[in-house]
């Protein structure tokens, strides 16, 4: 084991061992105590991160991380076995979990040191008993399984984990759980995570029986052997033929892609795609800091991050639904986002587009762009979520923008911050320079991948859906016949060249490669791949960018709304204020928005992108934006798409200057408070209500489901009632008749009879026998003394002709 | 004369105790003859020899001792069958233990004697004693048995006696001349830590596990 | 004023009849004899007692000493083998050794010698000698404790019988004790009623004939001494629960209930402390354990290392526990069980309880200073001796008065026999649980932890080596400076009485 | 015959050993009984020591034999006692005659 996966380890365990400290003592350690364990426990496993973090790059340097990575994939805790197959406990080292979990310990640590501040100012009981430790004690169990999450090796333990970061998302989001509405929500929030979680298990199942590992290392390679000899989970007797329409557009992929779709139903759940949003808004019941860490920076980014973990089982299908959902997430949450006057819910919907972003770019197969928008995004988005519960704490628990304005001098320092979180998230940056704010990096390459798929792909199918089972079966032939040993060459040499680029010594690394070839065992064609995905519909390009535009400005209204302006309520107005330890974790955060922003995330996880995202059907296609230290030759090497980057000029001004025009917009409307937009609403009408009751989601989920589960569970009651009952009572009735029939005739005569026969007589003999036992000592003694003096009389004179005589011990000498 | 005459049983029974006391004292006769003489202590269990240490009790001494102190024994044994008072029976059993512990330092078992006293004397005792005040309350302090069962018994125990009397004065037992051996604690501990360590150390361990059972089956509930 | 205003001298003639006028008689002219005695030397009866009893000692061993060495001879080893009846040595042949050794009064001595060459003769006068002393040291005890009492009460104590300061005052306690009714209580067990008394009394006695005096100052010198002395301490305990259980009386049960817990509990850390010393010497001895204590106070053993040291502590305060002295006198706590187990008892058998009770305490205080506290050395050190002194008798007189010898034995034991009186009139009596959970909660688990960590300390400190010098010097130090401060608290107590206690009046009293 | 040798030990110890059995075969009192059963002990051990001393040759096996006797009777009257004071707390008494609940 190397150190990173110590160090690794060990600031999982501590959160557990916080945890259960927490749970055993908590009470004990009384209010602020136990939250500074939790913070200790925390900032630990945050100093192991940034330890492992440096260390890292200095590895990635040295260019002896392949070689790491490779040796944690072997060095692993054989844990069971299921049927034939081992299950293996291991830390999954490479760059993406290593700022993944420098990124959860980062932000989980100054939001702990805020939840302190946070929590001192609430009411912390419910019936007498104290709730300010189970906090600490929630939040420290959640970091655990965050962070095993983050470095499990195994799909078996990601899901375990993946479900206990629910169940501490449930427990935490119920926190208040007297209050109807909360324990309402965090039960909405459980059981549409169930709904995605039934895709996922789906998904596992199909890993495990048809790659025969749940391994992600192993299951990628098993997928890639599978997918060149056209068997196991690509036999074409799985092809699903239904009246001519084909699941998969290539033949032999049907259930490949029902895999990739199944798996990607957890991350629907978890990231709050649609349709499951729902429980999303209504998480924000939770207590701020939970919002800020859980249902914004960390949890529903598993969802992305778990596709971009499985990105190598994923097929072009699969891809493709992922880039729809997320579209379609993006650009509906953004809409809602406009017209919400709940500063939480505001950053919520806000969040959920997004998630939307991030996973539309994984559909597309900006994977790199994608995680990049993930790590930039829980920097800014906890900060703003921070910012909102200062906010909220500082106003007296008022949470309805229309009542705030003007807080700005009263609370300088989370205006401020907030104010950058708002720059970040709207991309604020100036187009055609590398000065820009973290969104602004990572959308415009989003959509500059979206428009490539969109515009330049090489043979564009306009007609998405799979309609063509000609030109689908083209592709899988070009697939099919592609020939690995030919296209070793290029695309390995297409590599080496590319890591020129940023590795210092390409021999060592390709030796270190070849080494342990496992990671990649059949290298593949990207050119091959590329004919097979199809491109993008043109929609969902024009989605995403629109959003570009919707986001920078509801997120302006909300700052305005909030922080300029004139005071709308007085009493809020002067019941507002900040205090240092809610404020201070909000400037750090703001400080590594920036930071962020440029160094550290950006070439680790282009690092990352090498391996975690060569798959053998999709490609990840980015990697271009950032002008150092990624593998530009990437995208070269596969040979169609050098020219992918042509329109990229009218796109970095289109994305680049949305904030911009977004923002005069927000300023002009919003510029002397409510009117204007009371206005526009009523203005659009219809339009703003569908906007404001969430496309009527709640209450056709409300109809058709929970009304559909009470009709059936009526169905079932009055079977239960009418039949069941009736054949219990009937048999019953049936024993019943018997059992006293037996009872008189058998029991009473023949049985008992039997055994008090057996039991007279048994006690007629032992009266007989036990009449010397009188049970008491001192008989017994003289039974036993009188025995040993008639022995000893004996003795002397039946056999005294020998007795007398013997010298007893003569020999005694020694 | 009065005062005298109403203490007279009070001052006999006093000097005769005081005599026995000096009887016994003298019993444990051991002395140096002379103390520039005085043996270097005895380290590492070497063999003392058997001359360092006299014993000035003659054959005949010791036979006056032995019958002194053997007929309290069997007096006080006897006692013991008399007595229905169990505290009177305890202080019998105690004049028992306390002669067989002098017959023990005149066989010149000293260490045992002494360990007899201490053990027997000073801790049995009290937990009898123990034993007999906790449950005094009782209406059946005194309780016989049958005159049948009384009467079988002494027979069974006299049978049992003279069986045993003829069995060992027909027997020759092979006898060592020489006086009485007295053992140092030295030799003792000694034996008690190599020959005989195995039973030392599951003695111990027994000890332990009588004092839990014992703490045990007497707490309050 | 009322005291006052009491002729302390009766105006008429007491009447003493048959025995109690003999004793009268014997009292009455030891008091002739002794009160100008005492008059002319006031201040030291105590000490006066015990330096007749060491000289009737002593001058038992020049007896015998000379007997063995002049008459019997040194060389012939005869003294070992003389029996009970093989006499040996005629009246001729000691005559005849008598010449020889040049004694003075010939043709009368031999007859006073002739028995000491039997060793039944020569036990019986140590017996004598003992039983002497053992009486002595309960009526002075109790005479200095009532004084020492009263001194503490701001009281002055018995003041009249006897002349000065009512020294005298057990002797007339005692007569008074003998002349009252002999009495059994009804329903009472009479037999274990009498008995009781004898068998509180005689263990004490024979724990003196193993308690050495000095290196040759014992009756009879054992190699299992000290586990001899403790059970006898131990058998103590059983005249005290027959005599409350024979009294028919339910305080005397309790009284004698206490007694056996109190007992049974606090002998454990007592032997436990006794151990340490064992340990340390390495044998059973006492006469061993006390010789090796010869080489100054800083090889006393208390001083040896800070085991010892709590040890000695802890046994001295398990030993008040087990002669049932104040705070721990609960047995025979007047308050709450009158008097507890000798509630029933009155006359010369309630006195023998007391001399019982004061002889185990000068036992356990003899236990201490042997095992503990240098036994009979002084603290000047004995290689001091050897190198100023020689083997003339006034050399030896010199030895025994300054280095080694009873007389510091005895002064030790006096000491802390005064700490026990101290202790008992100073603190408030413990409740029964209090006094036992003290054992078994605090003294028991604190022993244990001495025990270990004595048993590594000699293990593993490497004997006078640095470590072991330190603990041993400081100790040495801090002990004796405790020592020298209680002496000269002492002493500015008594020169400055008057103004510290106030007033008494003592100087108007008869007999001051 | 005055001068005391092994038989006079062994006949006293042997009248000990009677007097035990019979305190234990008459007593009713289970201390009683526990009295008996030490005296029974006592005899053997006074066999042991007489053994020991008038055996011929070194050793002291003999007492320590006793030794051994002595801890185990010591043991023995600890446990002994405090099943006495539980039957008395059951049972009120400690005449054994009384602990019939097993008695059919």
């Amino acid at each position: 084991m190397s150190n990173y996966e110590t160090y690794l380890t060990l600031g999982v365990a501590i959160q557990l061992a916080s945890f259960f400290l927490l749970m055993l003592f908590g009470p004990r350690l009384g209010k602020p105590w136990a939250g500074w364990v939790a913070v200790a426990a925390m900032a630990s496993a945050c100093g192991l991160a940034t330890i492992t973090l440096v260390g890292w790059m200095g590895e990635i340097e040295n260019g002896t991380a392949a070689a790491l990575t490779a040796a944690a994939a072997h060095n692993q805790f054989h844990w069971a076995d299921i049927g034939k197959m081992p299950v293996n406990i291991g830390v999954k080292l490479d760059s993406l979990t290593v700022i993944m979990y420098f990124m959860v310990t980062f932000i989980a640590t100054w939001i702990f040191v805020f939840s302190v501040g946070y929590m001192a100012g609430h009411s912390d009981e419910v019936a007498g008993k104290s709730k300010f430790h189970r906090f600490f004690c929630y939040l420290s169990l959640f970091a655990f399984s965050m962070l095993g999450l983050v470095i499990s090796s195994n799909l078996l333990f990601l899901f375990i984990f993946w479900e206990l970061v629910g169940l501490c998302s449930y427990l935490l989001i119920g926190f208040y759980f007297d209050k109807k509405f909360a324990s309402d929500a965090a039960m909405k929030a459980f059981i549409t995570n169930r709904v995605g979680d039934f895709g996922f298990i789906f998904g596992l199942m199909m890993v495990f029986f048809f790659l025969g590992t749940l391994d992600l290392d192993g299951a990628a390679r098993v997928f890639a052997d599978q997918f060149h000899s056209q068997a196991g989970i690509f036999g074409r007797e799985y092809d699903i033929n239904l009246l001519g329409w084909h699941v998969s557009s290539v033949s032999g992929t049907t259930l490949a892609t029902m895999m990739g779709i199944g798996l990607f139903c957890g991350a629907m759940g978890k990231s709050a795609q649609f349709p499951l949003q729902v429980w999303l808004p209504d998480a924000m019941a939770g207590p701020t800091p939970v919002s800020a860490l859980i249902h914004a920076a960390t949890m529903v980014a598993a969802g992305v991050y778990l596709v971009a973990r499985v990105f190598r089982l994923l097929t072009p299908e699969a891809q493709m639904f992922i880039a729809a959902v997320g579209c379609i997430t993006l650009t509906a949450m953004a809409l809602i986002a406009i017209v919400q006057t709940d500063i939480k819910k505001c950053l919520a919907y806000s969040t959920l587009s997004q998630l939307g972003y991030m996973v539309f770019a994984m559909g597309c197969g900006a994977w790199i762009a994608a995680l990049f928008h993930l790590m930039t995004h829980a920097f800014f988005k906890a900060m703003m979520f921070l910012g909102s519960g200062q906010v909220i704490e500082g106003c007296h628990h008022e949470q309805d923008m229309r009542k705030m304005g003007g807080l700005m001098r009263k609370m300088p320092v989370t205006g401020f911050t907030f104010l950058i979180g708002v720059l970040a998230i709207s991309g604020f940056g100036i187009p055609k320079t590398d000065i820009g704010l973290g969104g602004f990096f990572s959308k415009d390459e989003i959509l500059a991948v979206a428009w490539d798929r969109a515009y330049m792909w090489d043979e564009p199918i306009e007609d998405h859906g799979g309609h063509h089972a000609d030109i689908a079966s083209a592709s899988a032939f070009q697939l099919v016949s592609f020939s690995p040993d030919q296209e070793h060459g290029d695309h390995g040499g297409g590599h080496d060249e590319g890591r020129d680029t940023h590795t210092e010594s390409a021999g060592e690394h390709g030796d270190a490669h070849a080494a342990h070839g496992p990671v990649i065992e059949q290298p593949h064609g990207k050119a091959a791949i590329m004919a097979g995905v199809s491109a993008l519909p043109r929609w969902m390009f024009w989605c995403a960018l629109i959003t570009a535009y919707v986001t920078p400005f509801y997120m302006m209204r909300c700052w305005w709304l909030t922080f300029m302006g004139k005071p709308r309520d007085q009493h809020v107005h002067d019941h507002a204020h900040e205090s240092p330890m809610m404020w201070f974790p909000l400037v750090v955060l703001a400080v590594f928005t920036f930071v962020c922003s440029y160094a550290i995330f950006r070439p680790l996880i282009a690092d990352a992108a090498v391996v975690a995202s060569d798959a053998v059907m999709v490609v990840g296609l980015d990697g271009v934006a950032v002008p150092s230290n990624d593998p530009v030759a990437r995208s070269e090497a596969a040979g169609a798409f050098i020219h992918l980057h042509e329109a990229h000029d009218f796109l970095a001004y289109a994305v680049g200057g949305s904030w911009l025009i977004s923002f005069i917009v927000a300023f002009l409307i919003y510029r002397n408070g409510l009117e204007v937009g009371a206005k526009l609403k009523s203005a659009f009408g219809p339009i703003a209500t569908l906007l404001e009751r969430k496309y009527y989601f709640d209450e056709i989920y409300g109809f058709f489901l929970v009304m559909g589960c009470r009709a059936v569970a009526q169905v079932c009651r009055a079977f239960d009632t009418y039949f069941v009952d009736m054949l219990a009572n009937l048999s019953a009735k049936i024993t019943e008749r018997f059992a006293a029939f037996s009872g008189r005739a058998v029991d009473a005569y023949v049985v008992d009879g039997v055994f008090n026969g057996i039991a007279a007589t048994s006690m007629d003999v032992s009266d007989v026998f036990r009449s010397p036992q009188t049970g008491r000592i001192r008989n017994y003694v003289l039974f036993a003394t009188g025995g040993a003096a008639i022995v000893i009389l004996v003795l002397l004179f039946i056999d005294g002709s020998s007795g007398p005589g013997v010298v007893l011990g003569a020999s005694g000498g020694g | 004369m009065k005062t005298l005459m109403r203490y007279d049983k009070t001052i006999l029974a006093g000097l005769l105790l005081a005599a026995m006391a000096c009887c016994s004292a003298s019993a444990v006769a051991q002395d140096y003859p002379d103390p520039k003489e005085r043996p270097e202590r005895v380290v590492e269990g070497e063999a003392v020899p058997q001359d360092a240490y006299r014993s000035e009790v003659t054959p005949v001494v010791e036979s006056v001792l032995f019958y002194i102190f053997g007929g309290a024994l069997l007096l006080s044994a006897v006692g013991l069958c008399i007595c229905r008072d169990v505290v009177r029976m305890a202080t019998c059993l105690f004049f028992t233990l306390g002669s067989a512990a002098v017959l023990y330092l005149l066989l010149g078992a000293f260490f045992l004697g002494a360990i007899q006293l201490i053990v027997y004397a000073g801790g049995t005792l009290i937990l009898l004693v123990f034993g007999v005040m906790l449950t005094n309350k009782s209406p059946w302090v005194r309780f016989d048995c049958k005159p049948a069962e009384m009467i079988a018994a002494a027979g069974v125990a006299i049978v049992l006696f003279f069986g045993l009397a003829t069995m060992l004065t027909t027997t020759e037992w092979a006898q060592s001349t020489g006086e009485a051996r007295s053992t140092t604690v030295a030799q003792f501990g000694k034996a008690l830590l190599t020959t005989y360590l195995v039973p030392f150390e599951v003695a111990s361990v027994m000890l332990l596990v009588v004092m839990i059972a014992a703490a045990y089956m007497a707490r309050q509930e | 004023m009322t005291q006052m205003s009491v002729p302390w001298r009766p105006r008429g003639k007491v009447r003493y009849t048959g025995l109690s006028g003999l004793i009268a008689g014997f009292a009455r002219a030891i008091y002739g004899m002794a009160a100008p005695v005492v008059r002319a030397f006031p201040g030291s009866i105590l000490l006066g007692a015990i330096f007749t009893v060491i000289l009737v000692g002593w001058a038992h061993f020049l007896l015998f000493e000379f007997a063995d060495n002049h008459l019997i001879g040194a060389d012939s080893n005869i003294s070992a083998v003389r029996g009970f009846l093989g006499a040996e040595l005629t009246l001729a042949e000691i005559e005849n050794g008598l010449a020889v050794a040049g004694a003075p009064a010939p043709g009368v001595l031999q007859y006073a010698f002739y028995p000491i060459q039997f060793r039944i003769v020569r036990d019986l006068l140590s017996a004598g000698g003992i039983l002497g002393f053992i009486s002595v040291i309960p009526l002075y005890t109790i005479w200095w404790e009532r004084k020492v009492a009263g001194r503490i009460q701001s009281r002055t104590g018995p003041m009249r019988v006897g002349g000065w300061h009512g020294w005298s005052q057990s002797m007339a306690d005692g007569i008074k004790l003998i002349n009252k009714e002999d009495f059994v209580p009804d329903h009472a067990d009479g037999v274990l009623f009498r008995l009781a008394p004898y068998v509180a009394f005689v263990p004490a006695i024979l724990a003196f004939f193993a308690l050495p005096f000095g290196t040759y100052w014992v009756f009879r010198e054992l190699d299992v001494a000290l586990v001899f002395i403790l059970a006898m301490l131990g058998i103590e305990v059983l005249g005290v629960i027959l005599a409350g259980w024979a009294s028919n009386n339910k305080w005397s049960v309790y009284g004698a209930m206490r007694e056996a817990c109190q007992m049974v509990s606090y002998e454990i850390p007592m032997g436990m402390a006794l151990l340490i010393p064992v340990m340390a010497v390495g044998t059973l001895s006492m006469t061993e354990i006390g010789n090796v204590q010869g080489d100054g106070w800083t090889s006393w053993i208390v001083f040896r290392n800070p085991f010892t040291f709590a040890a000695a502590v802890v046994y001295y305060v398990a030993a008040l526990a087990s002669c049932k002295r104040a705070p721990f006198d609960l047995p025979e706590s007047e308050s709450e069980l009158v008097s507890g187990f000798h509630t029933e008892y009155s006359g010369f058998r309630w006195s023998l309880f007391f001399f019982g009770e004061y002889a185990a305490m000068f036992v356990v205080s003899g236990l201490c200073v042997i095992l503990f506290l240098g036994a009979w050395h002084s603290p000047l050190p004995m290689s001091l001796a050897d190198r100023f002194l020689g083997d003339d008798l006034l050399s030896r007189a010199a030895k025994g008065l300054f280095f080694s010898g009873p007389l510091w034995f005895v002064l030790k034991c006096v000491w802390l026999l005064y700490v026990q009186i101290w202790i008992r009139w100073t603190l408030p009596r413990i409740r029964i649980d209090q006094v036992l959970y003290a054992c078994i909660q605090y003294m028991l688990p604190l022993m244990m932890v001495i025990l270990l960590g004595h048993t590594l300390y000699e293990l593993l400190v490497p004997v006078h080596g640095i470590v072991w010098t330190f603990f041993n010097i400081a100790l040495s130090v801090i002990g004796g400076a405790v020592m020298l401060f209680l002496v000269s608290i002492a002493c500015y107590g008594y020169l400055n009485r008057v103004k510290l206690v106030g007033w008494l009046g003592v100087e108007t009293l008869p007999g001051s | 015959m005055f001068i005391v040798g092994l038989t006079h030990y062994l006949i006293l110890a042997a009248v000990l050993f009677c007097c035990g059995v019979f305190v234990m075969m008459t007593k009713r009192n289970a201390i009683g009984i526990l009295m008996g059963v030490e005296l029974v002990l006592n005899s053997v051990n006074v066999n042991f020591v007489a053994f020991d001393r008038y055996r011929p040759g070194g050793g002291f096996d003999g007492q320590i034999a006793a030794l051994f006797v002595i801890v185990l009777a010591a043991a023995e009257a600890a446990v002994a006692v405090a099943i006495c004071m539980n039957v008395y707390k059951n049972l009120n008494t400690i005449d054994v005659d009384r602990g019939d609940a097993l008695h059919g």
